[in-house]
């Protein structure tokens, strides 16, 4: 359903419930992979936890939060979805 | 009269003196075909009739006896024509992904140079082919989705307002059309294509660089790699069919910037610009 | 037909001459133009080309021939109306006061030539009510949550507002953003056509659909 | 030239292309082209194997029309999509119209079909509240002339075309199949209660087969898009070949004719598809339709009118009676929507308005 291709870091997804495609910066990429790749994670604490090791930023608060906005942004462009547990 | 260009064989009907003048002088390299096969486009260039052609003298272009545009005023009678056949192009050739960027090749190492308007596009490619680049196409870059390759086209280049006396002190030998003035992007004249280009219009070539040229006034000439990704975002945002072909079209483009050099390269000086073109292609392996 | 081709203001741009030229006629391709320019969103999604299907039967019907050598008057129909408006957190990034266009400012600046920064109610928004006293338009865009039921519709006619002025809104006009506001403020909601009322919500949802960048 | 009508023959008599010259190939792919069949055309010289005759140049233009009407099939489902998902807080059941309720039913009609917009119908009660859900969700309305506005809402049977601001799409809402105007009075009700759930997709519903049929008859024979009526002509044949493998649907369909006052369209459409396209229509029900029958001097000249106006509308098959017999055609659809003080006004508008936007 969602073909992509990365880059030197970026990546450019083809969403094909949409048609749109998206260039996405290596933050997002990891998140739609993670997701891709697991089907979905419980919170977004753990979402975070998986790509901790993968990026260069502290595994803190700032990064839950930057985790948080790529999640609204994916949601915008119907790419990831919120469920209720 | 059915003209031969690349893969397309275009009939065309026009009694206006001014566009078989400029067809006779264009197209003298491109092979005629004889009429009673089967044509891609069949397309007239005529004088509007009507009230108004007493108030201002108007031409159509039909496609088939339809009128996708809108009526000209009557100088405008050649620029519409290519127009119009570049509009076939685009607005049919579904089996083929249709970018708005000029290609121009080396030895079958094909070069896409994509850029807006107004960015020095047409020039560059005008120049090149000039120095013995092959011309493709400055308008419409085809690339076959089944075979990754670049489909040429050769039909005239289009220069535009300063470009034309920039090509014309470039290069003194190449025929030039009349130049038609106040169209929609202001003065406008094509350029034959070299003969070689025009004979060895049914030779695909392999994408080979993508670039992104700028023109600025008294800029360096300077040749930088472009992100991949982003290269992929300006080229499809340039097709005209990219979402016709939904999977294939991204895989296809995927594979064209992959299997390219990307780059953007500012200029300010059109033969520092071709002697860095000339670099790259021997760069080529 | 395929792409989107969001509308942004035309810049001036210059054709090869071997001598110094002056700037030559704008293209009306300016849209193309993004990439290049840095018209991208911070956000982690980078940038969009929205699927625009070809339905149509193409012949003689619709013809939708993405500009470039077809642009302009070339083309038999309308121009199509494609929105690039901005969000409420774009237009609050400092980064992005240049693309204010006067009258209306995010701060002030002294000297001569000086101004305020623009208040969400006056004559210059022309936004009647008083729900954000003395505030500024970057105030309001700035004001989280819902309070009172209003702020989250104050913020996205802000933006809304802003995007008109920019011309990055051709379906909706400084006027039409002006009319949803004052019709909101007298009568509690805004009505679209007659007999379909919208509340806050209803409104912002609206409005979030011309800002998809 | 010689006026024959190739795509006719290559729908009709597929393998009679096989000894077809590069010319009549090109002639084929125009005529195709201009009556918007290209994409059927491919499909169905697929599915009959013939496509191995044609001359490279008329495969390509063939190929970028399958391609393109693969495209729109998937643009028709994800546009559905969001329909459904726009509407879905209203509760308002829709029901698909032509082209989308083809596609989204998978019925033949839709393969290789060109697709400009997408056609629903509701209650005339929710209009409102499925215009206002619609609006949130990006939808504007194209018509923002005051007296284009009021006409739609005071006349016609669908509120004005509503496009969306970020793909351009077009939507068609519609309370009933003809304007409220119009000589025949099918019952909007009568089709809603018989439509039929969309499988897996809640809140979704197409018309009963007998009722598509008479839906796409009463569009082609009372409406006044006559350049795409051999397209449409085709859907109905389509259809009808499709549904006649379902028990009882041909005595359905005679009796749905009666029961929704729709018995002159269904004469009409069993006359021309079984006339022009050999649709195999059982000679009992074809007599049982001449219930619908014109009296004879009317029914004469219909024929001249229709078999002109179903051709292709392309110079290689018209005759210097085909453009008058579309202007007939059309000045008739309008008769039969409208009462005449209203056409003369509505006319008179509308050729006062395409005066002005020419200038």
């Amino acid at each position: 359903m969602i073909c992509w291709r990365e880059w030197d870091g970026e990546i450019v997804v083809y969403y094909d419930l949409t048609g749109n495609t998206h260039l996405l910066n290596s933050l997002a990429g990891l998140v739609l992979r993670r997701l891709a790749e697991s089907g979905a994670a419980r919170s977004v604490a753990e979402l975070t936890e998986s790509i901790g090791p993968s990026v260069a930023i502290e595994p803190d608060i700032a990064q839950i939060e930057a985790v948080e906005a790529v999640l609204t942004d994916l949601e915008r462009f119907g790419l990831a979805a919120r469920g209720t547990a | 009269m059915a003209l031969r260009t690349g893969a397309f064989v275009n009939v065309i009907q026009s009694a206006i003196p001014a566009v078989s003048e400029a067809i006779a002088l264009l197209y003298s390299n491109h092979p005629l075909v004889e009429s009673g096969g089967f044509a891609d486009f069949h397309v007239s260039v005529r004088a509007a009739t009507g009230v108004r052609r007493w108030l201002r003298r108007q031409v159509l272009f039909e496609f088939d006896g339809a009128r996708p545009f809108k009526p000209l005023p009557f100088p405008q009678a050649f620029p519409m024509l290519e127009w119009g056949l570049n509009w076939c192009v685009s607005n049919h050739c579904n089996n083929l992904l249709v970018f708005h960027a000029a290609v121009i090749a080396h030895e079958n190492r094909a070069l896409i140079l994509a850029a807006p308007p107004g960015y020095g596009k047409s020039t560059l490619c005008a120049a090149l082919v000039n120095c013995g680049w092959r011309l493709l196409s400055d308008e419409l870059t085809l690339i076959d989705p089944a075979s990754g390759n670049v489909l040429p086209l050769a039909r005239p280049v289009s220069l535009k307002n300063a470009s034309i006396g920039v090509i014309r002190s470039f290069a003194p030998d190449a025929p030039l059309s009349r130049i038609v003035t106040d169209t929609v992007k202001g003065s406008v004249a094509h350029m034959r294509p070299p003969v070689g280009s025009v004979q060895r219009a049914n030779e695909p070539a392999k994408p080979h660089w993508i670039v992104f040229p700028r023109f600025q006034s008294g800029a360096p000439t300077t040749l930088s790699p472009y992100a991949k990704a982003r290269a992929f975002m300006q080229l499809a945002d340039n097709a005209f069919n990219y979402n016709v072909h939904g999977k294939r079209g991204f895989e296809t483009v995927a594979d064209l910037v992959s299997s390219s050099g990307c780059y953007e390269f500012s200029y300010g000086n059109l033969n520092e610009a071709v002697s860095v073109f000339d670099t790259l292609a021997k760069s080529a392996p | 037909m395929a792409m989107s081709e969001q509308q942004v203001p035309e810049q001036p741009s210059s054709t090869p001459s071997t001598d110094a030229s002056s700037p030559q006629a704008t293209s009306p391709e300016a849209g193309r133009r993004r990439l290049l320019q840095g018209g991208l969103a911070a956000g982690p999604v980078i940038f969009t080309l929205f699927s625009r299907p070809a339905l149509g039967g193409g012949i003689g019907g619709e013809c939708k021939t993405p500009s470039g050598f077809l642009s302009g008057n070339l083309s038999q129909h309308g121009t199509p109306t494609f929105c690039s408006g901005r969000t409420p957190g774009y237009w609050k990034q400092s980064q992005h006061f240049g693309d204010w266009v006067a009258p209306y400012f995010p701060t002030a600046v002294s000297g001569p030539g000086g101004h305020q920064a623009t208040t969400f109610h006056s004559a210059t928004t022309g936004f009647t009510g008083n729900q954000f006293g003395t505030q500024t338009m970057l105030q309001v865009l700035g004001t989280g949550g819902n309070t009172g039921g209003y702020t989250a519709l104050g913020r996205h006619i802000t933006a809304a507002l802003l995007n008109a002025r920019r011309g990055w809104t051709p379906v909706l006009s400084e006027t039409g953003v002006r009319n949803i506001w004052n019709e909101y403020v007298s009568k509690g909601y805004f009505e679209p056509s007659a007999g379909i009322k919208w509340y806050p919500a209803q409104i912002v949802d609206y409005l979030v659909t011309t800002m998809p960048l | 030239m010689a006026r024959r009508n190739l795509v006719l023959i290559a729908l009709t008599q597929p393998r009679a292309t096989a000894s077809w010259s590069a010319s009549d190939w090109d002639t084929l792919v125009r005529q195709a082209r201009r009556s918007n069949l290209l994409g059927h055309l491919a499909f169905r010289l697929e599915a009959a194997n013939m496509l191995a005759g044609a001359p490279p140049g008329a495969l390509a233009h063939l190929d970028a029309a399958r391609i393109l009407a693969q495209h729109q099939q998937q643009a028709v489902e994800r546009e559905v999509a969001e329909i459904r998902q726009s509407l879905a807080a209203t509760g308002v059941d829709i029901i698909l119209l032509k082209g989308a309720a083809y596609a989204i039913a998978g019925l033949r009609a839709a393969k290789g079909r060109i697709f400009s917009d997408v056609d629903i119908l509701v209650p005339k009660q929710a209009l409102l509240e499925v215009e206002s859900a619609l609006m949130q969700h990006g939808w504007i309305s194209t018509h923002h002339d005051p007296y284009d506005q009021r006409y739609y809402r005071r006349w016609m049977h669908e509120l004005p075309p509503m496009r969306h601001i970020i793909r351009q799409t077009v939507i068609d809402v519609h309370h009933a199949i003809l304007p409220e105007t119009a000589r025949l009075k099918p019952d909007s009700a009568k089709l809603r209660t018989a439509a039929v759930p969309l499988e897996g997709k809640k809140g979704l519903f197409v018309f009963s087969p007998a009722d598509i049929v008479l839906h796409s008859a009463t569009h082609l024979f009372h409406d006044g898009e006559l350049e795409h009526g051999l397209r449409d002509l085709v859907d109905l044949d389509t259809l009808l070949r499709e549904f006649a493998q379902q028990a009882g649907f041909w005595d359905m369909l005679v009796e749905r004719a009666a029961e929704l006052d729709l018995r002159r369209p269904l004469y009409y459409a069993l006359r021309y598809t079984a006339h022009i396209l050999g649709t195999p229509v059982p000679p009992q029900i074809l007599q049982a339709a001449e219930a619908g029958k014109p009296v004879p001097v009317i029914d004469r000249l219909m024929d001249a009118l229709f078999v002109r106006a179903l051709c292709p509308d392309h110079s290689s098959v018209a005759d210097r009676f085909t453009p008058i017999a579309r202007r007939i055609l059309y000045v008739r659809s309008h008769w039969l929507r409208m009462p005449p003080l209203l056409l003369v006004y509505h006319l008179t508008i509308k050729a006062f308005s395409s005066r002005s936007s020419e200038d």
